[in-house]
């Protein structure tokens, strides 16, 4: 299980050099700083240090746990972040894919909404609004109970 | 009694500080929440709708009712936005 | 749209290069040969040349259009295949998450069932068993009607 | 009407040739596969079982009931194991 919560980009293929040995299944989700308005900067994510590592590592855990996961990695950036740039990714491997589907949509609701990260859009005059958290996204943890 | 409290995202600039020390007798979250909101409007306007936070004891997502009698750190946040 | 069906192995990360640009959300699933029994020695993947790249390539439009995707990758590998080897990827782009995860999780099943590859294990004996479909993939199917 | 008949997979080994050339007039599916039984035992072993094996005409998954008065090629093969 890797796990890193980190301001650095990351690229993708090195998440899954060596990953999953074994498995028969691999699904990743990346994340991406999305520009909506055309007016976006950058992103600016805070996040609760010390927080963030324990939560992510929780959910991880029980992810694993839950579908019996053969490998399992989360990265999730704060700070500063480029348009277009990678904010986080997850990454599952299991022996059939609907473990590792499940396993990767349960991790990335529970990113979202139960791990300690905060977005704030930067437009051309700096810092904009708080990203909302959305209801939806408060629902999704609905399934998994 | 002396907490840290931590202060994220909006709740973080309307109060103006990311942290401060407080010494409180409160017995539950929610009565810490009281004993601040009283203090100044811009507590108030930070806190006053529970609807709007969450609040982490030691780290751990709780809801206002949970004692904090041996309490080191709490903080309050908006809702994450992870992902 | 990519979609390509080839003997050679491929790389996760020359699938991603550049792939999905302007969406917020990408998911990718690899299928890795697996070997259950510890007795096998290569995957033999049969294919039906002409109708497998009509049969991809129509799966992967109903895909594209059904959730709106800003980009779409298909891989899909026939021949022999060495144990942990990549047998076939899929990789989705969308605005939000959940559009790309259940593109993805459609292609997975329509590929699955509806794509004229079919299996065979080769063992220390030379070949064995074609693998049977299973009633829970065809099953699968249901999901998206 | 000759048309192409394409075998994969267990089909192809039970029947023993991969591709062959058929001259038939059977209207649908259904009929050319009597046809292809009432050869000799390997095609009979192959095709009896209607419940094991698909087909498609000209590269287009259909039912036993398809007819195939303008069909060019014809495949048999067991359900598939992809992905």
């Amino acid at each position: 299980m890797l796990i890193r919560i980190q301001p650095e980009p990351f690229e993708m293929s090195s998440v899954l050099d060596g990953f999953g040995q074994g498995a028969g299944a691999i699904v990743t989700f990346s994340g991406l700083v999305r520009d909506d308005t055309g007016q976006m900067v950058a992103l600016e994510l805070e996040h609760y240090p010390g927080m963030t590592e324990k939560a992510v590592t929780g959910i991880a855990s029980r992810a694993a746990a839950r579908w019996n996961l053969i490998d399992l990695a989360v990265i999730h950036r704060h700070g500063r972040l480029s348009v277009g740039a990678p904010i986080m990714a997850v990454a599952t491997a299991a022996r059939h894919r609907a473990e590792a589907f499940a396993a990767a949509e349960y991790l990335m609701d529970y990113l979202k909404s139960r791990a300690p990260f905060w977005k704030r859009e930067i437009g051309p005059n700096g810092p904009g609004a708080w990203v909302a958290a959305k209801s939806d996204d408060e629902d999704a943890l609905a399934r998994w109970d | 009694m002396k907490l840290d409290i931590l202060y994220f995202a909006w709740i973080r600039e309307r109060i103006g500080e990311p942290k401060e020390r407080v010494e409180t007798g409160a017995s539950t979250v929610r009565g810490l929440v009281n004993q601040l909101i009283a203090r100044n409007e811009r507590y108030a306007a930070a806190l006053s709708d529970l609807n709007s936070y969450r609040v982490a004891v030691d780290q751990e997502l709780v809801d206002f009712d949970h004692r904090i009698e041996h309490a080191r750190e709490i903080a309050f946040f908006p809702p994450m936005t992870g992902g």
